[in-house]
């Protein structure tokens, strides 16, 4: 018996003044599948993660996580019901150290209130400790935990990518949204990436990846959905997909046999 | 009784609008709101009040026709107040192009500080009148008085606000300020040179400014250092109320506003006249900030 | 400095005297020595930047500072405490109108310095608090100053709530300007609700707070209230800087979205920060009525608002110790240099344009410079 | 580097305080407070000529017990805070006397500071009665009060003028609003009061307000305030067809408010004390203070006065202590440029003859 469904969309639709950026897309994602979301540029692929998210309210259709409707939520409501996404152009908070931007991704999590901070009361301090301790594990998980005081601005691109990922896992997500993890990045970082992914899965955690390096998306997704024009036009797993004609047009133009 | 509130809203309603032009321009092409203009303004008044009290040593032609003599006037003023502009972009906003918001906004009020203080010590802290030149006498036509200073200010603020929806519309440089607004960075890719754009804007909204001052000045007759901030603050208000970054919205809400007020104050009490104009631009900001003409955009936080 | 470059800067200057003309007169080659000053400066702050020695200088300087905080708080702490014992009663008056601006700074601090959100009518809260306690204490004697401060801080808070609920959804240039209207709307409405705030008059007669039998008459009883107060105040926004509030506060100030992607409901960390703010400067209003003794509303103008955003810009954004420093500086030096009291707004006014163009982050540096000098010094040679 | 500064600063500060201030006793300091900068500097300047000459004089014979006298300016810029801050830097400088505070505003905060510290002071032209209402032993004023003066303008306005209809216009400060309320009470039954306005100080566009009063067709216009929106208020008066007379009080009474209003002020109306050109005992005051200032200002007699009395109250005194000087200025039977001087139990001066001036052909003369 499959998985049951952890976060479906139904007949989703996005539009910006007569441009249509998603049109009518229904998709469901499996508990504690990998999935991967493809397509050419301009596909929509971002619009998806950003209407699901509530960062940019879909125009219609329905979006629900365990079976109940989240589709007005805003984006911080999103989050704290378990949904963690990373960025595409990366948003990294520069004037904070690394911990302190993996801490703000324990926010949520935490239970002192302004007395205990003001007084520094045992709550608070226990508080900050577990939380402290929490968010340099995730930091040694991405592998940044030995330069976790310093400042974000002095990340390389790849570490950013790394940041942004430990910030997501720090909300405990059921539900992690991953756009474009290893654009830019070279083969052995992209291996590390997909080790981290593997990992995250075995945590509990569902995981969609938008992605345009096919060996990411062809070596670990469960399942596969193309995306072209803003509609779904494919669905599979990742031989099925690679060999379906629909994609090749969409990506090749058309009237090339498929590559070998 | 309700058309002198209606005259004496008008002719204010002028120079509002005149000032409101320069705060939708540059908002315009640079999403940022000149705190400074106000005092580009006053600086226009002063220039105005020096020029005129310098009509015994003018040439006798211009000395002779009155019109004549306070065209030059106004032309002279607008000029300097241009350059003005151009400075107060180049020192105070220039450097902070990419800074985060708040840089060139304390920047602005620094510099409105400073000119502020400049001509005050300058030119001393008292009033400064001006001389009595054109006819005060009130003419009036059916319970309606007004003043040929009243009218030659209603017009001449209708000529000016036609000659730039003419510049701005008609001619190259118009252009080139338009779509720097609508996309600066498209803009540069085309090759307009953006920051020569950015001083003309400056420049276009200090002349506009400038005549507002010498008319503000004839009217009242009496100047001081202070006039900018309380004007500029209702001409900002008039140019949202209008829909900031939309030229005839600056000119619209710029009588609008003056009518409002004139009326406030005659009907209801003129002790609370200031905070009218407060009340519509905090209601503008929060339920419509596109103002009255302006295009819906994301200008929520 | 190639022609080219020369000839550029040469009529960039000609025309600025040009237009000094018309206003300066004769007096406009007065201008001339403030150009070189500035031209000078401008070289002298480049070669400072590139400087190894001057660098090493400044990174020593600042790590000694950081490394042993805890003295360098006592050491000022000390000194404050002595201050009243040697000085004159006229001293004592400008050092406690020295810590009632220091509350305000690090109030509007939480605001401009954390969140990034410019708030120009800052005034209106203080004026919030000072009218609070005189009306309860003063105009209609309802309640002791003990009960009329934290109301004037409540009072203020109430007012930071019902302007920051429709402002705070706007952009930033927006907000700031409705918070400029907000601070003068408060004061028309001081000046006219005659029967309240006794209008133009003000309030008479507010009289200073007692333990029990002991009023605090003498200015140095005062002032060793007031300073209490700011430690109380600067204590607390410390703490709550270095805890999940003050991470969430720069967070949303470095980048919204990211913040709102991880769970924070930036809305109401924006409101919090702002009737925080607005707290504090209704508690520095309170204090500055019983000070007085009498308040009008000529106390409270526009350029108040400005004054303390001045000390916030010129001490370090985001910097508690900065606006106390910024404080010192705007209210302390312009008392001693009362004959140039005449060119006292000039300054502040390029003071402001100079630091936002060449030293954004302040004369104590905001958070982040000290941080980044640590880090490099982590790093080792 | 940046924490040592502070420190460095407040030790500054901490070591130019303690160096006592001068030498003790071999000058006696008398204290002149008011506007020396800021848009009403001229008021000011005038006060400060005053009291100047004064001292001159008291120097040339050989100054009060012996010592010579030292004056002690201080600029309150108009503004509550800097009076406090000037009333407690004469309190520091050991200043045995005060001529000040112009408007009331600085005045009423200041006289607490003087009053802690036992320091007489003697206002030129605060008018507010609230001044003296505080019950302070100490302060006193030469000029006359609002109640005085709204009096002598309503006694004018119903007496002399026969009006029927009133309007009323204020600036909204102390001074302003306090003399229009006093005008109101003492018109009596007979006269309407058809407009009670206020105005914002400081703006330029009254034609709203003048437009409402003229509306009201009222036989004469009151105004509480400054000569800088009186001039404007009379010039828009007339501009949108207004007829009837302005009166005021002596803050209109100044060639400026000529200039502003122009033409229009022709036929304006304002109470102010005796023509000091004209009284016998100025005539020495007027020479002298033209010769060294230029023309006296409407308040220069006033501080010229009021320095005199602090001086000659220290000579009956024999000490420059402040506890000893006040009962004497109490007490004090003064002749002098303004003519004859008492105080009463308030502080306040027993008779001060309000009298009512008129513009005419563009200048200021004395109705009969």
């Amino acid at each position: 018996m499959t998985a049951p469904d952890i976060l479906t969309t139904e007949a989703l639709s996005v539009t910006f003044g007569g441009v249509r950026a998603l049109a009518g897309v229904s998709l469901a994602v499996r508990e504690r599948e990998i999935l991967s979301i493809i397509g050419p540029n301009g596909a929509g692929k971002t619009t998806l993660f950003n209407a699901v998210t509530g960062t940019c309210p879909p125009t219609s259709g329905r979006v629900r996580l365990h079976g109940r409707d989240i589709t007005a939520k805003t984006p911080d409501e999103v989050a704290r019901l378990g949904v963690a996404r990373s960025f595409q152009n990366l948003k990294p908070f520069a004037e904070m150290t690394l911990l302190e931007n993996v801490l703000i991704g324990r926010e949520i999590h935490m239970t002192s209130g302004m007395a205990a901070a003001i007084l520094r009361l045992p709550l608070f301090r226990e508080d900050e400790a577990r939380q402290k301790r929490r968010a340099r594990e995730l930091l040694a998980f991405v592998g940044l935990e030995q330069r976790r005081d310093h400042l974000a601005r002095n990340l390389t691109y790849g570490e950013r990518k790394m940041l942004e990922i430990a910030r997501a896992l720090a909300l405990e997500p059921s539900v992690l949204l991953l756009d474009e993890p290893v654009a830019g990045m070279n083969p052995t970082e992209t291996g590390f990436v997909m080790e981290l992914v593997k990992n995250i899965r075995e945590q509990g955690i569902t995981v969609v990846i938008i992605e345009h390096d096919m060996k990411m998306v062809m070596g670990i997704s469960d399942r596969i959905y193309v995306l072209d024009h803003g509609e779904l036009i494919a669905e599979g797993l990742p031989h099925e997909v690679r060999a379906n004609r629909a994609v090749i047009e969409a990506y090749l133009g058309g009237g090339h046999a498929p590559a070998h | 009784m309700f058309l002198q509130h209606l005259l004496n809203g008008i002719t204010i309603g002028g120079s509002y609008a005149l000032i409101a032009l320069g705060y939708t321009l540059v908002y315009g092409v640079l999403k940022l709101i000149n705190f400074a203009h106000g005092e580009i303004y006053m600086i226009g008044a002063y220039l105005g009040f020096i020029l005129i009290s310098l009509l015994p040593a003018m040439p006798p032609f211009l000395q002779g026709s009155l019109p004549l003599f306070l065209l030059v006037v106004f032309g002279i003023a607008a000029m300097i107040c241009s350059l003005y502009g151009f400075y107060l972009e180049k020192i105070c906003y220039r450097p902070l192009r990419g800074a985060p918001k708040l840089t060139p906004l304390i920047s602005a009020l620094g510099a409105s500080i400073f000119l502020q203080n400049f001509v005050m010590i300058s030119m001393g802290a008292k009033d400064r009148i001006f001389p009595q030149t054109i006819g005060m006498r009130a003419i009036s036509l059916g319970g309606v008085s007004f003043t040929p200073l009243q009218l030659t200010i209603i017009f001449s603020s209708i000529a000016l606000m036609a000659l730039l929806y003419w510049f701005i519309n008609r001619t190259r440089l118009g252009t080139a300020i338009r779509a720097t607004s609508t996309d600066p960075f498209m803009a540069a890719l085309v090759g307009i040179n953006v920051d020569t754009v950015i001083s003309v804007t400056f420049m276009a909204g200090s002349f506009l400014a400038a005549c507002a001052g010498v008319m503000i000045g004839l009217y009242y007759g009496s100047i001081n250092f202070t006039l900018g901030y309380l004007g500029g603050i209702k001409a900002f208000t008039a140019a949202v109320l209008g829909g900031i970054g939309n030229v005839p919205g600056a000119m619209v809400g710029g009588f609008l506003l003056g009518i409002i007020e004139a009326l406030g104050a005659g009907y209801f009490s003129s002790e609370y006249k200031d905070v009218y104009a407060f009340f519509i631009l905090i209601a503008v900001l929060v339920f419509r900030p596109a103002g009255l003409l302006g295009k819906r955009s994301d200008e929520r936080a | 400095m190639n022609a080219r470059n020369l000839r550029h800067d040469l009529f960039f200057y000609l025309g600025i005297l040009l237009i000094c003309v018309p206003f300066l007169k004769i007096h406009t080659l007065y201008v001339l020595p403030v150009f070189l000053g500035a031209w000078g400066l401008r070289r002298f702050a480049d070669f400072a930047g590139e400087n190894r020695l001057m660098v090493t200088l400044r990174e020593r300087t600042v790590n000694s500072v950081l490394a042993h905080r805890r003295v360098t708080v006592g050491l000022i702490l000390a000194v404050a405490l002595l201050i009243p014992l040697g000085a004159s009663d006229y001293l004592i008056e400008v050092f406690t109108s020295v810590i009632l601006y220091a509350i305000l700074a690090t109030a509007l601090n939480i605001t401009v310095g954390l969140t990034g959100v410019l708030v120009l009518g800052f005034i209106g809260f203080y004026a919030v608090g000072a009218y609070t306690t005189g009306i309860l204490t003063a105009k209609f004697a309802l309640c002791g100053f003990w009960i009329a401060l934290p109301l004037s801080g409540l009072a203020a808070m109430l007012c930071g709530i019902l302007l920051g609920i429709p402002a705070l959804r706007l952009r930033g240039d927006y907000l700031a300007v409705v918070t400029l209207g907000f601070g003068e709307i408060i004061r028309i409405f001081l000046t006219n609700l005659n029967g309240l705030t006794g209008g133009p008059n003000g309030i008479l007669g507010i009289k200073r707070p007692s333990f029990g039998l002991f009023t605090l008459d003498h200015p140095r009883d005062f002032y060793w209230f007031a300073l209490a107060v700011l430690s109380l105040v600067i204590l607390i926004v410390a703490r709550l800087v270095d805890s999940r509030y003050g991470r969430a506060w720069i967070a949303i100030r470095e980048n919204e979205m990211a913040a709102g992607a991880l769970g924070i409901n930036v809305f109401r960390k924006h409101l919090l920060s702002f009737s925080l703010s607005a707290f504090f400067g209704g508690i520095a209003g309170s204090l500055f009525a019983v000070k007085q003794g009498f308040i009008s509303p000529d106390s409270f103008t526009f350029y108040e608002s400005v004054l303390i955003l001045c000390m916030v810009v010129l001490g370090g954004i985001g910097n508690v110790a900065g606006s106390v420093t910024g404080a010192l500086l705007l209210i302390a030096a312009p008392e001693f240099l009362r004959e140039f009291s005449l060119y006292r707004m000039l300054v502040f006014g390029a003071v402001m344009i100079a630091f936002m163009v060449f030293r954004p982050s302040g004369l104590l540096g905001s958070r982040v410079i000290a941080q980044e000098i640590k880090d490099r010094a982590d790093d080792g040679p | 580097m940046k924490k040592l500064l502070v420190v460095g600063l407040v030790g500054l500060a901490m070591v130019a305080c303690t160096k006592k201030e001068g030498q003790e006793g071999a000058v006696i300091k008398i204290g002149a407070a008011g506007q020396l900068t800021g848009p009403e500097a001229v008021f000011g300047s005038d006060m400060l000529n005053g009291v100047k000459l004064a001292v001159e004089e008291w120097n040339a014979k050989g100054g009060v017990l012996g010592k010579k006298i030292e004056l002690v300016p201080g600029d309150d810029q108009a503004e509550p805070r800097q009076a406090v801050a000037v009333a407690n830097k004469f309190v520091t400088e050991g200043v045995v006397g005060v001529v000040g505070h112009f408007n009331s505003s600085c005045s009423i905060p200041a006289s607490e500071v003087y009053h802690k510290a036992g320091i007489p002071q003697i206002s030129q032209a605060c008018t507010n009665p609230k001044l003296t209402d505080q019950g302070f032993d100490n302060v006193f004023r030469v000029c006359g009060l609002d109640d005085q003066q709204g009096k002598a303008a309503a006694d004018f306005a119903v007496q002399k003028l026969k009006v029927k209809r009133v309007a009323i216009i204020h600036d909204k400060t102390t001074y302003g609003q306090g003399f229009a309320e006093e005008f109101k009470k003492n018109l009596g039954t007979g006269v309407e009061v058809v407009a009670f306005e206020g105005i914002a100080k400081g703006e330029k566009d009254y034609s709203p307000v003048v437009t409402k009063i003229k509306s009201a067709n009222p036989d004469l216009v009151f105004f509480g305030g400054i000569f800088t929106e009186g001039g404007l208020l009379i010039r828009q008066y007339k501009a949108v067809g207004g007829t009837a007379p302005f009166i005021g009080g002596d803050g209109i009474m100044s060639e400026e408010l000529l200039k502003i209003g122009g033409p229009a002020t022709e036929g304006t109306y304002a109470t102010f004390g005796p023509d000091t050109k004209e009284i016998p005992s100025a005539k020495g005051f007027n020479e002298n203070y033209r010769k060294k200032y230029g023309e006296p200002g409407v308040y220069s007699v006033y501080a010229y006065d009021a320095a005199n009395i602090i001086l000659q109250s220290i000579q009956k005194a024999g000490a420059a202590d402040g506890k000893k000087i006040t009962p004497e200025i109490r007490a004090i039977d003064y002749n002098g440029a303004l003519g004859h001087i008492q105080f009463d139990a308030k502080g306040d001066v027993k008779e001060s003859p309000y009298v009512v001036w008129k513009v005419e052909n563009n200048k200021f003369k004395q109705v009969k």
